[in-house]
């Protein structure tokens, strides 16, 4: 019973304080226990539980317990769990207890049944998370982790005021399913969106997961999206413009991951093209796209975090993830190449991997709906995923041409990490059913069709020999040392550069006004010393005389209130 | 008047609960004496501690069966005779003041022996015993000038405690001598009060002082006697102005001395404060209105705000320590001077909440001081690294100050931010985040120290044996324990302010 | 020696290096795509509208997407592309990664 | 020590009566005025007025500092176990009717010269040891000279 309604995710919290006292050697084996217990417990949870705690007049839903918080749960603890495995050999404790506070975050959000709550955690994540960047300890991880936050608090405001005036207009703060009718919800909606990358708010992401460390990466990679994902799909199920919002999202990254040259910016590229595809099952709204979009960010979690594993693990040993600099490391990293393949091919929807068996319910759902336009884009979307992720990442990391350099194979515990993932993905490719089992509906879908099969491999390895005559032409795209300008040098260039611009011309106002703040700061301080200082008047030791003469002044002043205001 | 051949049925030992409450530590106190060896006081103080705390919770039961418990002394019914009368509110606050007894003598064991000369120890002891049975009478007793003769037993006992730290720290003499003088002179006003009250009234229990100035016209007399007893009072419970004797006291007394008075003697000089504003001079609600909020409540901002800055600016635990507490009873006052239910239930809980970690915070400390011979921040560098279990529970004794949720400081604040929206003063609430802001930096300056300066390469040992060790983590459990279920603490100090707020309104 | 040949003949990339092996394969994978296309005939199709009921669609349409995607993105590099410093020092795309985090062993191949 | 012969002879003779007339106002505490602490005073007036006469050594053979202590001590416990044993026969704290209760005035004479007993038992205590430690005080600090 206890089990039942304790929220496990407030052992994932325990780690902050317990960081204070163990080790990080210790501290390791807990980050992997618990993730453990996590999941145990969401699997052996009653279904429609909830955990109410009255704070201050507000009825906090700390646990909702449905199916669709079931599925989020699971994979969210499996993650936890690999994400750590794969971060086994990290001595920093600081990554290590934001790794584990970012999960427990996401986690508690998922189980979150009111909005109040659904804010703490997401603030949560936002705040574990940037410590993942952090954690590189350079001057450029600090800058673009300062906006990664930036962004992400961002969201959690618009999330806050979306949240009061959601009450101020209908009186409940409870987390399900709201119309776009009001600017309330239209606040919870953009600040979902942000976390979820929608198109020109996406920028944070590409920016953030590569400079992110080797195994903050993994992890940042399965969980802030996919809170998104999970919101979306409690409170906007069936939003049409959410249709539409997705495909553009599937669309547009293709392009640019096609011609990204950093390994780890393709893959970010590629995560924002998948949620694409979750946002139109969102959008559709109907029980299978409902169940193709969890069956989907399930799928995509693990595969992802394979394929950032894979270019972690090379960075890990090389140093760079950058694909001009890369090539040819089948000959020292075999395993960890096999393993990148199983996640191309997983993210690729090639038939036995686990993005089959989910994509194409996603697929289906928009089919039956009679989207014929979003149909053909996400067909189109996923030419576009085999092309940069299937075949770009390991072909350029690990096949292309020799770029000398002779790496060790990955160390065992990543091998380790990335072998489970892998197996995942392939057992949820062969073995839909064990997945579908837990998804929010019933399903009646057999992913493992004649037509369906031999659909998707005709489209697959047309697409394929597409890329070897091009390849044999000669006429890829380059790599070549260079990033490429998105939306976000409208907040990164345009904007500093026209303050920049703008300051320099009122150079003499901004020198007084500094001028003025430095003396004032300057005398706040000395009258500060002056008073409370270390020996300022009030804080030095008083003498017996000066203690009495204050006792006179209290009395005398009480006497002289009391007798004024009475007479 | 009755006469006692009346009185036929026997008592049982539920009716005596009141008088026992004070009883014990009293008659346990001659007894080490008269044992005289020290680890045989010692066990009698911890048995008497644990009575003491065992029958705190049987009478808090019993106030919530039966309402108010009242004992007449010898015989003799009020208002002539001696009365004992428990409600909400104290049975509440003698929880707190005989529990953190108990855990102030069990953390005795583990370091008495090195804070307390051995000769002075049952000396010690027993001053420990009566000034809790001096605390514990101020909250049971109903009657005036018997409140007055407990106080001066648990000041005049705190004084030789205070002064034991001369073993350490030879201006623990100057110190104790400070707070003697200023005690005294606290304790003088006090009864001044109570001379003038008698004058006007005949009488001194005060529940009967209360029906009797309720006929007057505002009295010169009562206004006076008002002042009076507020300055004394508040002259004990380190009021912002007068609070000078209580940063020396803290830091230069031994540690068991400041976690006993930090978490219990200022708590229980407010209780005074509370009860005589609302048990007995709630019937002159005009006086108390201009007096609370145009002189407390200005000087409760002012503590919360001075005393606050003076901590950040202290580079020495104990005194940070002894300067927040000024800054938290601000806190109280403020919560006080709103005069509503809820600033009232926020000012109890703060009471409690603030004992809690105060008390684990100087624990902490003083395992620190013992383990490192100082607890100047520049000696205690690294302290995270090499004491992890003590610094991470002061950690969360800091966060508590601060008012993070989750930890029990929290509640109070945010009650207190409640009450002064109610009121509709939003400068205040303004001002109590700001000061919350203050105590971020203090915490966060000594957090600074404890994690991330480098330590000294010396090395020093962790005095923590398994007593303090238990203590620091049932404090800091507790700490977290009321700062997530707020059940107990909450609920009994609304019951206690909606009991004086009753009589208030009624007034009005 | 002996354990260089050890190392070689335990990957199983092996083959790459051998282009007569990948030429061959490379012809099986031409055989299977031309099968696939040509099983259009032998299965019940379902199309969901109109224009996939065309015959090899999805092969067609794979190819000429996947082409189409390759060609795009090399115009948008036009637009797109810039150096590495771009966005000034404070990018990561122009540092190195920080080697304490990273433990770069090189395997002992000759 | 204060080498007087007349003062010695004259202690010698005094001392008893003191110590009789504190035992008289002691005893007749709850008739006359008077009482406990005027009588625990004047008890230690005697010994204090010895200890001046004839030296420390020999009053502090007669009563030794520590037995002082262990005076106040029960002094207070003699009070206490008044109180208490009111408890044990039914009556409140230290409802002097329980020590008679076929006679409630004759219980609370009982009760009163008792716990007078016990004031002045520890006031002479108090008294006495105040009187030790300020004697022994100049001697430490003469040490120290």
């Amino acid at each position: 019973m206890f089990l039942n309604i304790f929220p496990i995710f407030l052992l994932f919290f325990l780690m902050l304080p317990l960081s204070l006292i163990f080790s990080w050697k210790t501290l390791r084996i807990l980050l992997l226990a618990i993730p453990i217990l996590g999941f145990l417990q969401i699997l052996s949870m009653d279904l429609n539980t909830s955990y109410v705690i009255n704070l201050m007049n507000l009825e906090l839903q700390l646990v909702r317990f449905d199916k669709l918080t079931r599925v989020f749960g699971l994979i969210f603890c499996l993650a936890a769990f690999l994400g750590n495995l794969y971060a086994w050999h990290v001595k920093d404790k600081i990554q290590q207890v934001a790794a584990i506070m970012y999960s427990g975050s996401a986690i508690g959000a998922v189980f979150a049944g009111d909005f109040v709550t659904l804010f703490f955690f997401w603030e949560g994540t936002a705040i574990a998370s940037v410590f993942l960047i952090w954690a590189r300890r350079t001057p450029a991880a600090y800058h673009t982790g300062m906006r990664y936050l930036l962004i992400q608090i961002i969201s959690g405001l618009i999330l806050l005021m979306g949240t009061v005036l959601h009450y101020k207009y209908t009186g409940s703060i409870e987390f399900s399913k709201l119309e776009l009718d009001s600017l309330a919800s239209w606040l919870i909606f953009i600040s979902f969106g942000i976390k979820c990358a929608f198109p020109f708010l996406h920028n944070w992401l590409q920016d953030s997961y590569p400079a992110a460390t080797v195994t903050g990466t993994v992890i940042l990679s399965a969980f802030t999206t996919k809170l998104a994902v999970y919101a979306l799909a409690r409170a906007f199920p069936g939003t049409e413009i959410l249709i539409y919002i997705g495909a553009a999202m599937t669309l547009f990254p293709i392009f640019f991951a096609e011609i990204e040259n950093d390994l780890r910016r393709v893959l970010a590229y590629s995560l924002n093209n998948q949620l694409g595809f979750m946002v139109v099952g969102i959008g559709i709204g109907t029980e299978m796209a409902l169940n193709g979009t969890a069956a989907h960010a399930f799928a995509h979690i693990l595969y992802k975090a394979l394929l950032f594993m894979s270019v972690g693990a090379v960075l890990f040993r090389t140093g760079t993830s950058k694909a001009s600099e890369l090539g040819g490391l089948y000959r020292t990293m075999p395993i960890t190449a096999t393993f990148c393949l199983v996640g191309a091919a997983s993210i690729s929807a090639f038939p036995l991997f686990s993005g089959f068996v989910t994509k194409s319910l996603i697929l289906d759902a928009v089919a039956y709906k009679h989207y014929q336009l979003i149909w053909f884009i996400l067909i189109f979307a996923s030419a576009g995923v085999l092309s940069h992720s299937g075949i770009k990442v390991p072909f350029f990391a690990f096949f292309s041409h020799d770029s000398g350099l002779r790496p060790k194979e990955a160390p065992f515990h990543m091998l380790m990490a990335m072998g489970l993932t892998s197996a995942l993905c392939i057992i949820i490719g062969i073995t839909p059913g064990l997945l579908y089992e837990y998804l929010p509906f019933e399903v009646s879908y057999k992913p493992y069709s004649t037509y369906h099969v031999i659909n998707q491999l005709q489209l697959l390895c047309f697409a394929i020999l597409s890329f070897i005559i091009i390849k044999w032409l000669n006429l890829l795209p380059q790599e070549i040392r260079s990033i490429n300008i998105d939306f976000d040098i409208i907040y990164r260039k345009v904007i500093p550069d026209f303050f920049k611009h703008m300051l320099g011309k009122f150079e003499v106002i901004i020198k007084i006004i500094s001028v003025v703040k430095l003396t004032l700061i300057e005398i706040i301080i000395s009258l500060l010393d002056k008073f409370i200082g270390s020996d300022g008047r009030i804080s030095r030791i008083w003498s017996t005389g000066n203690m009495v003469l204050w006792i006179a002044i209290v009395l005398s002043l009480i006497l002289v209130l009391n007798y004024s205001t009475n007479i | 008047m009755n006469s006692p051949d009346i009185i036929t049925s026997t008592k049982s030992f539920l009716d005596h609960l009141p008088v026992l409450q004070v009883l014990f530590p009293f008659a346990f106190a001659p007894l080490c004496v008269l044992f005289g060896h020290r680890k045989i006081a010692l066990y009698i103080t911890i048995s008497a501690c644990a009575l003491a705390f065992v029958i705190s919770l049987l009478l808090l039961r019993q106030v919530l069966i039966v309402g108010v418990v009242s004992y007449e002394l010898g015989g003799w019914p009020p208002p002539v005779g001696i009365e004992y009368r428990v409600d909400f509110l104290n049975a509440f606050l003698l929880v707190l003041v005989s529990g953190m007894a108990f855990l102030t003598s069990i953390y005795l064991i583990g370091t008495m022996h090195a804070e307390i000369e051995e000769d002075k120890q049952t000396l010690f002891l027993t001053c420990f015993l009566l000034c809790i049975s001096g605390l514990l009478g101020v909250l049971i007793t109903g009657d005036a000038f018997n409140l007055f003769v407990f106080l001066e037993i648990s000041s005049l006992s705190t004084y030789v405690m205070v002064a034991q730290g001369a073993n350490k720290d030879k201006r623990a003499l100057t110190a104790a001598f400070d707070y003697l003088v200023m005690g005294t002179i606290g304790a003088t006003f006090f009864v001044i009060g109570i001379g003038f009250l008698y004058a006007a009234t005949g009488t001194l229990n005060m529940y009967d002082i209360a029906e009797r100035i309720r006929e007057d016209l505002p009295n010169r007399t009562i206004q006076v006697a008002f002042a009076f007893i507020l300055v004394g009072l508040g002259l004990k419970g380190a009021l912002f102005p007068l609070h000078t004797w209580l940063p020396k006291a803290y830091s230069f007394s031994p540690t068991p001395t400041a976690v006993f008075l930090a978490s219990t003697a200022t708590k229980v000089a407010i209780y005074a404060i509370i009860r005589f504003l609302f048990s007995v001079f709630h019937s002159h609600p005009s006086m108390l209105e201009s007096v609370l909020i145009n002189i407390v409540m200005p000087l409760g901002i002012l503590a919360m705000f001075a005393a606050g800055g003076i901590a950040f600016y202290q580079r020495d635990l104990k005194r940070m320590l002894a300067f927040s507490s000024v800054s938290q009873i601000g806190y109280i006052l403020l919560g006080v001077s709103f005069m509503s239910t809820i600033g009232l239930t926020a000012a109890v809980v703060h009471l409690f909440n603030h004992g809690i970690s105060k008390a684990l915070l100087f624990v902490c400390t003083g395992i620190i001081f013992l383990s490192f011979g100082s607890s100047f921040y520049k000696n205690i560098k690294g302290l995270g690294r090499r004491m992890p279990w003590t610094s991470a529970a002061f950690l969360i004794g800091g966060l508590s100050l601060i008012g993070i949720p989750g930890t029990a400081g929290f509640i109070s604040k945010w009650l207190l931010v409640q009450a002064a929206i109610e009121q509709g003063s939003w400068l205040i609430v303004a001002a109590i985040l700001i000061s919350s802001l203050i105590a971020i930096l203090y915490v966060w300056q000594v957090t600074e120290i404890m994690y991330f300066a480098k330590s000294p390469s010396t090395e020093t040992k962790e005095y923590l044996g398994p007593s303090s060790f238990l203590i620091v983590w049932i404090l800091a459990f507790s700490t977290v324990f009321f700062g997530l279920n707020t059940s107990f603490t909450v609920e009994y100090s609304s019951k206690a302010a909606n009991l004086l707020m009753n009589n208030f309104t009624m007034e009005k | 020696m002996k354990n260089k040949e050890t190392n070689r003949s335990k990957n199983i990339y092996e083959w790459i290096e051998n282009p007569r092996i990948t030429r061959f394969l490379i012809l099986g994978f031409i055989i299977i795509c031309v099968g696939l296309f040509v099983s259009d005939f032998f299965y019940v199709r379902h199309p969901y509208f109109s224009i996939d009921k065309l015959f090899g669609f999805y092969g067609i349409y794979g190819f000429i997407m996947f082409t189409l995607i390759i060609f795009a993105s090399k115009a948008l590099r036009l637009l797109a592309m810039r150096t590495e410093n771009f966005y000034g020092s404070k990018a990561v795309d122009s540092e190195e990664y920080p080697n304490e985090e990273l433990d770069l062993e090189k395997k002992d191949v000759s | 020590m204060i080498q007087a012969l007349v003062l010695k002879v004259i202690t010698k003779l005094m001392v008893g009566f003191i110590i009789l007339f504190a035992l008289y106002v002691q005893f007749h505490g709850d008739y006359s005025p008077g009482g406990g602490f005027q009588a625990g005073v004047i008890f230690a007036a005697a010994f204090i007025l010895y200890g001046m006469v004839m030296g420390l050594q020999n009053v502090e053979r007669v009563l030794p500092p520590w037995l002082t202590h262990k005076l106040m001590a029960l002094g207070v416990i003699i009070y206490t176990l008044v109180g208490i044993y009111s408890f044990f026969v039914g009556y409140n704290f230290l409802d002097y009717g329980a020590l008679s209760p076929a006679h409630p005035e004759h219980g609370q004479h009982y009760g009163i010269l008792l716990v007078e007993f016990g004031v002045g038992v520890t006031v002479a205590g108090v008294v006495i040891s105040i009187y030790y430690a300020f004697v022994n005080r100049s001697k430490t600090s003469k040490e120290d000279e």
